[in-house]
């Protein structure tokens, strides 16, 4: 049952992702970059990870995405003035590295076939919670102080004049 | 003498290096506009300076070979580095030279240099610090420090004080000296990570890697760094084309220091720590040093023959004089070493008055042209003795200093290196050459410029510091046993040392054993690299 | 007493010196003010030659005119001491050696200042204190309107004072001292007048001429050194016989240190081919052309070859060499002798000449003969330059034989000394000249070294010598005179301070053959009996040569030499006294080698050309393609070379954002290659 | 069950089309958006190999991430904002003053 499920979301994700990176207007792309998002969510449900699924789908759909549509309408492009793209050479030879990555990627896989066991509950709430209060209290604080300088900097670098 | 204040005998050397120290600092409170009161402290600052190192040399023990006023300090004891200062025969001279040289060369300056007068003492006396500091330093840390400090103030010296193309000669002195030097550095490392390779215990003493015995292969590698950053200094054959250039575009104070002492710092490291460190590669080497050597005299010789300019001629004849005091240096024998010490001197004390002699021409005329003058000697006949007395020491007459310098530096290279030494010694032939040809420009003939007329002769200041230089022309010349017998048992122990060392490390090579083989594995088969330790 | 004057043997040197540092003191201090005074308003532009105007002469001059000879003169008077106290004693022992300080000592190098005091050096110091006390008598008179008066005298002194060191010094360092310091003293002589460039010129040249003789001496003293352990005379001797049975000193090494040492000797006394300094050298005050250039200096290189007459022994290609070179320089230099025109340059060729014969001797052996000649000649020479000079000083400055002529009854005194100069060098019997030169061709001719050859030549040399000397006579003072009629009308005969040193030379010219007369004429050969013992050791080929030849055979040589001489005065005479014009019309028949021969063989121009202009074009060529394009080059190419890489790098930060993120890209892609690769 | 490579293989997929929007595009827009396709993508790698090690620390750092880019979107959005109000453009290419 999982196999057919991975396909279909996995499907999606890169057809989403694909769109994301080919459209012209970025609200199209904000909107496929969504549906991209939940099909990575739903991944993480196939792996029982459902508290990151959850903190996928609130925090960075909800979220993130948000922001750049509001961000999109601030900044309101008109259609007229969006950058005319055409594949030129240089950006050619940038799709095909990129190419070259995903082969290599495909490489790495298929080199390290892991034969661990599929532990259920490695990414329930419970689990991750116990582990970010323990084991990895310091990284979680230090992302809190990040967070706080990313608000502060966005601030500053937004404001019309301080 | 020995009643001098307890506290003071003790740390004599030290004292002798950091009062100029004390000296410059001082200046920096004095005010700028009144150069008198500058010029005169500078000059009273260098004259103590040479007052106290006085009883050094008197005071100092001719029959023994070790180190005397000794003072050692830990400096930076986790890395084995000390404040390690002490003067044994082959520096003590060159001591005496700097201090000896730097109060006269202030007394030139008091009209030649108007402006920045503040900042042209100052560094002055930093310079004297640095020369003095690498005389007397013991340990290899201290050295190089003391060796990389000269090159500031006299960059400076040539960079600001300067004639026409000073920036240009000021970075290229820079640059050769500081190649030279880092490779020295990273030889100096080398050398400090064997040490504690082999004794277990980091030290940079020179007297603690004395007893040190190197392999073969790494020798050859240290001395060619140690050798090359004191080629670049000396200045041998290819890498002299600094020199020029610095003269000509120095002040005449500087290219007076400049000449006398800097230049020995060179000799005097190949004399103190290349060739006692690296005994045997010191001794392979020497058919290719001693070539060079020779052939800067020819070159040196030959090239000044054609200058138009009075210091050029000087900077050229400069680097074939060097070129007779490496000859003595790598004699490796008692006549040659001494000779070489002693032409250090000699070439300081006329190289040095030549160039006073220069500096008083161009104060007078602004111009180094030799054809700019001719027939000096009737409108300024005691500048043209003293001229006259100068030339002669410098081409080596009999009876004044070059001569004994020059003649026993000949006698202790004949017996090893027989022909090179006959070349070398046609050199003394073109040193007259050139000389007395661009004497006779200079001085004889009619007077063609209308503005040689009426040159003024030497004033009382002027005649006031030629005049030690020309008593110790002739002291050297009439009777140098003064100087050669405070000599003598740090050179006779230094050549044993050698001696022995060089056998130690040789013991089990076979005999026979050619060069390369010796250096490059060639034929040995074995794999590992030349610079492994 | 006599025997502890040998204690203040320091003293005969020292006394030059001191005249030195006293006339030095005076030229510093009194006669540059005046000098300077002059400069200031202008008087001093007139020539420096024989200016006429007397000045006023000032108090110093006076001080320095009685000072510089007296010195000499006292230094003259103690040799004299010397020499008598040495020759109280017995003949083994005629040798004492005074050592004043250690001077030069380096390890196993020991040369202390020493003076030594034996027959030879017994010799050469009368010669140099006696005639040089006399020129130093005419170089007053002759030197009175010159205005550096006292700067003449302190290197007159200066030199008097190196020539004692170089032949009192006890060894081979301290005769190098003297060596370099006569070559100094010429130099300055020489420029004395250095507003002439022709006579700074001149002093260059003797001076790097000597020098390159020097070099020589100097590898000489080198393999001494280091053959003998020493360089003191006496050690150095005394070592032979030990060495050479040891091998050590081997005929090839002594051949070598004698021919170095010749090599120095040619420099000094001016033998071919390093000549070419001595006729330039005429440039100089005439007194300095008599003291230097014919009595004392040149002189030094016999005395070195003397002096290691035992070394040349050991070395009989030496010999050899010495002998043809001395022979080669006689004829050589007499044959330019015969178409000089100034008198002085004739003077000139005539000393290289006569040198050569010195050289002839010692080459052959003989080296008591040739200091004999040498001593004889430096009477002869320096009445020969002296008078001149008389000549030149009454004709102002006058130097060229064909602008003489009649100088006979107006300068009489001047005329018959120079007369019996000119009749001693062409080796009339009787006279000086005659006894030295005939005893040189004899054993040039008898002695083991000696050859045909060289005897033919030596005559041959002689009958030239006799012929140029009596051309100069003729030209000179007899014949109506050439002279230019302002020049005629200051005609007069020199003062007393210069004539009574001719009349005193003219005596010694004659006497002084005295003392060497040969046994074959009678009379016993005391100089060769006070020389002995220097040359003592093996000159079984010359000293009593007479032995395997026959009694006969000697005066048939000495009535050949004698023949010749009077055949060249018979020539002399019959060409420029009974028909002065045929001299052009040979001249102008064969004008080619007339020419060559007047151009002195064109040899300086040789050696300009062939030596000095390559050596000078050559370090141009150094200077300017090596040093500063060639090494500079790499310097300022670094510096290019690093600044040329910066440029290109530059470029790599294009500045496109996009770039960036693409090399980013890049990066990763090869470094995850990397990994996944092997 | 899945092959742990498979997902892998979705990682590598999604972080090279990720890599081409941030590369090929000129619209800084779409930029930022590629680079949070590209955290996704690691996020995916994370979660399947904590899973398969049955290890939570795939779960801690897929977290970590988030926070990262969420606070890395905001930051990147607010330049985006200054630049567009300096330079009325947000195409890239024409951000190029540092241009030699």
């Amino acid at each position: 049952m999982e196999p057919i499920l991975f396909i279909v979301f996995g499907a999606i994700a890169v057809g989403g992702s694909i769109m994301v990176v080919t459209r012209r207007h970025p609200l199209a792309s904000a909107l496929y970059l969504i549906l991209t998002l939940f099909a990575v969510a739903a991944l993480f449900v196939l792996r029982q990870a459902h508290f990151l699924a959850a903190i996928q789908v609130i925090v960075y759909a909800g979220a993130v995405v948000v922001l750049f549509i509001f961000v999109i309408m601030l900044i309101n492009v008109p259609e007229s003035r969006l950058p005319v793209e055409r594949l030129t050479g240089v950006r050619f030879l940038a799709v095909i590295v990129a190419g070259l990555l995903i082969l290599e990627g495909a490489l790495v896989a298929r080199r390290f076939g892991l034969a661990g066991t599929p532990a259920a509950d490695s990414g329930s709430v419970e689990a991750v919670g116990r582990a970010l209060f323990t084991d990895y209290l310091l990284a979680f604080e230090v992302t809190s102080v990040l967070l706080l300088a990313a608000v502060i900097g966005a601030i500053a670098l937004a404001k019309k004049k301080i | 003498m020995t009643s001098l204040p307890q506290p003071l005998m003790t740390h004599l050397l030290s004292v002798l290096i950091f009062l100029p120290l004390a000296g410059a600092f001082l200046l920096i409170f004095l005010p700028k506009e009144n150069k008198r009161l500058l010029r005169n402290t500078a000059f009273v600052l260098t004259l103590a300076d040479f007052l106290l190192s006085l009883p050094v040399a008197i005071l100092f023990d001719g029959s023994t070979a070790a180190m005397q006023f000794v003072e050692k300090v830990p400096w930076i004891p986790q890395y084995g580095i000390s404040y390690h200062v002490g003067v044994d025969g082959i520096s003590l001279w060159l001591l005496m030279l700097t201090t000896f040289l730097m109060p006269i060369t202030i007394l030139s300056t008091y009209t030649s240099v108007e402006k920045h007068v503040k900042e042209f003492m100052i560094f002055m006396l930093l310079l004297e610090v640095g020369m003095v500091g690498v005389f007397l330093a013991v340990d290899l840390f201290l050295f190089y420090i003391f060796w990389e400090l000269v090159l500031i103030p006299m960059y400076f010296l040539i960079g600001v004080w300067g004639s026409d193309r000073r920036i240009y000669s000021a970075i290229k002195f820079f640059l050769f000296t500081f190649a030279g030097s880092v490779l020295m550095l990273v030889a100096i490392i080398a050398l400090y990570f064997h040490h504690y390779a082999v004794t277990g215990v980091y030290s940079t003493d020179l007297l603690a890697m004395a007893e040190l015995v190197i392999p073969v292969k790494l020798q050859f590698w240290m001395f060619a760094a140690f050798a090359l950053a004191f080629a670049f200094k000396v200045p041998m054959f290819p890498f002299h084309t600094w020199l020029p250039d610095a003269h000509v575009d120095a002040p005449t104070a500087g290219s007076v220091i400049l000449a006398a002492v800097l230049l020995k710092m060179g000799t005097y490291g190949f004399l103190r720590f290349a060739i006692p460190l690296f005994p045997v590669a010191a001794v392979d080497l020497t058919p290719l040093l001693a070539t060079l050597a020779v052939i800067g005299i020819l070159y040196g010789a030959f090239v000044a023959m054609v200058q138009k300019d009075i210091k050029k001629l000087v900077a050229y004849s400069s680097v074939a004089h060097l070129g007779f005091v490496m000859l003595g240096l790598f004699a490796f024998n008692v006549q040659g070493i001494e000779g070489g010490i002693l032409q250090m001197v000699n070439h300081g004390i006329s190289t040095g008055a030549l160039f006073l002699l220069v500096g008083i021409l161009y104060e007078r005329r602004h111009t180094r042209l030799i054809s700019e003058y001719g027939g000096l000697s009737r409108v300024v006949p005691l500048y043209a003795a003293c001229f006259m007395v100068i030339t002669l020491s410098s081409i080596g007459l009999p009876g004044l200093n070059g001569f004994v310098g020059e003649f026993l530096i000949l006698v202790g290279a004949f017996r090893p290196m027989r022909a090179l030494t006959v070349v070398a010694a046609s050199g003394v032939i073109f040193a007259a050459v050139y000389l007395l040809w661009m004497y006779q420009r200079v001085m004889f003939g009619t007077i063609t410029n209308e503005k040689n007329r009426h040159l003024p002769d030497m004033n009382a200041r002027e005649v006031a510091y030629m005049l030690p230089l020309i008593v110790f022309v002739f002291w050297i010349g009439v009777y140098p046993q003064t100087f050669l017998r405070k000599m003598d048992a740090s050179v006779t122990a230094l050549v044993a040392r050698i001696e022995a060392k060089r056998q130690a490390a040789l013991a089990d090579s076979p005999p026979g054993e050619t060069l390369v083989a010796r250096y490059f594995d060639v034929g040995k088969g074995g794999a590992d690299g030349t610079a492994g330790h | 007493m006599v025997g502890g004057i040998l204690q203040y043997l320091w003293l005969v040197p020292a006394l030059p010196l001191l005249g030195v540092i006293v006339n030095s003191a005076i030229a510093l201090f009194a006669e540059r003010p005046v000098l300077l005074r002059e400069n200031a308003h202008g008087e001093g532009g007139h020539g420096a030659g024989d200016a006429h105007g007397h000045h006023a002469s000032p108090p110093y001059r006076k001080l320095v005119a009685f000072l510089g000879p007296a010195v000499v003169g006292a230094s003259f008077a103690v040799s004299v001491l010397a020499v008598l106290a040495l020759a109280a004693r017995p003949a083994h022992d005629r040798l004492f050696v005074q050592v004043l300080f250690p001077w030069v000592q380096a390890g196993t190098f020991q040369a202390p200042a020493a003076l030594q005091l034996d027959p030879l050096s017994a010799v050469m110091i009368l010669v140099v204190t006696g005639v040089g006390f006399l020129i130093h008598v005419y170089s007053v008179g002759y030197m009175s309107h010159e205005k550096a008066f006292a700067r003449y005298f302190v290197y007159l002194n200066l030199f008097t004072f190196a020539m004692l060191l170089l032949v009192l010094g006890s060894n081979f360092l301290v005769m190098f001292v003297g060596w370099e310091g006569v070559g100094l003293c010429s130099y300055l002589l020489i420029g004395y007048w250095y507003e002439k460039k022709s006579a700074a010129d001149a002093g260059k040249k003797a001076f790097v001429v000597n020098r390159v003789g020097d070099f020589g001496f100097l590898v000489a003293i080198f393999l001494i050194f280091w053959t003998f352990g020493s360089v003191d005379y006496t050690e150095v001797f005394a070592r032979i016989p030990v060495l050479s049975e040891r091998g050590v000193l081997t005929t090839g090494i002594a051949t070598a240190i004698t021919l170095l040492l010749f090599v120095g000797a040619t420099g000094k006394s001016a033998q071919i081919p390093l000549y070419v300094w001595l006729p330039d050298a005429m440039e100089g005050p005439t007194p300095v052309s008599a003291l230097i250039h014919a009595a004392t200096m040149v002189t030094a290189g016999v005395y070195m070859v003397a002096r290691t007459s035992a070394l040349y022994l050991l070395a009989p290609t030496s010999m050899a060499v010495v002998a043809v070179v001395g022979a080669a320089t006689a004829i050589f230099s007499a044959t330019i002798g015969i178409t000089q025109n100034d008198i002085k340059r004739v003077l000139a060729y005539s000393t290289v000449s006569q040198l050569g014969y010195m050289f002839l001797a010692c080459g052959v052996g003989a080296f008591a003969a040739g200091i004999f000649h040498l001593m004889t000649h430096a009477f002869f020479k320096a009445l020969l330059f002296l008078g001149s000079g008389s000549v030149i000083h009454a004709l102002s400055g006058e130097q060229d034989m064909r602008k003489m002529g009649s100088l006979k009854k107006r300068l009489p005194v001047t005329f018959t000394t120079m007369f019996i100069a000119t009749l001693a060098i062409s080796g009339i019997p009787g006279l000086s000249g005659f006894f030295s030169k005939d005893e040189i061709l004899w054993k040039s001719f008898s002695s083991g070294h000696g050859h045909a050859a060289l005897w033919a030549v030596g005559t041959a040399a002689a009958g030239i010598t006799a012929f140029y000397m009596f051309r100069l006579v003729f030209l000179t003072f007899f014949g109506d005179s050439r002279m230019d009629p302002d020049v005629e009308r200051h005609v007069h005969e020199s003062p007393y301070s210069m004539t009574v040193p001719l009349m005193l030379l003219a005596v010694l010219s004659v006497a002084g053959g005295w003392i060497g007369i040969p046994e074959a004429l009678g009379g016993h050969n005391y100089f060769e009996a006070w020389l002995a013992p220097v040359f003592g050791h093996g000159t079984e080929g010359a000293a009593h040569g007479g032995g395997h030849h026959s009694l006969a055979l000697e005066y048939l040589l000495m009535a050949g030499s004698v023949g010749v001489a009077l055949c060249g005065i018979g020539l002399a005479w019959y060409l420029y006294r009974a028909r002065p014009g045929v001299p052009k019309e040979i001249a102008g028949r064969v004008p080619g080698l007339y020419d060559v021969v007047l151009n002195k063989y064109y040899v300086d121009e040789i050696y300009d050309a062939a030596i000095v202009r390559r050596i000078v074009n050559g370090s141009v060529w150094l200077w300017e393609a090596f040093d500063a394009t060639f090494i500079d080059g790499i310097v300022n190419g670094v510096g290019a070379l690093v600044r040329g890489a910066g440029e290109r790098a530059r470029r790599l930060q294009t500045g496109v954002v996009g770039s960036y993120a693409l090399s980013l890209l890049l990066g990763a892609v090869i470094v995850v290659g990397f990994l996944i690769w092997p | 069950m899945m092959e742990p490579s498979a997902y892998l293989l979705l990682s590598g997929i999604l972080f090279g089309i990720g890599v081409t929007g941030v590369v090929a595009r000129k619209n800084a827009l779409i930029i930022l958006m590629s680079v949070e396709i590209m955290l996704n993508a690691v996020n995916v790698a994370f979660i399947a190999i904590g899973s398969y090690l049955g290890d939570v620390t795939g779960g801690v750092f897929a977290f970590m991430v988030m926070t990262v880019a969420a606070a890395e979107a905001a930051v990147g959005l607010a330049i985006l904002i200054a630049i567009y109000r300096l330079k009325e453009t947000i195409d890239i290419t024409e951000l190029s003053v540092l241009k030699w």
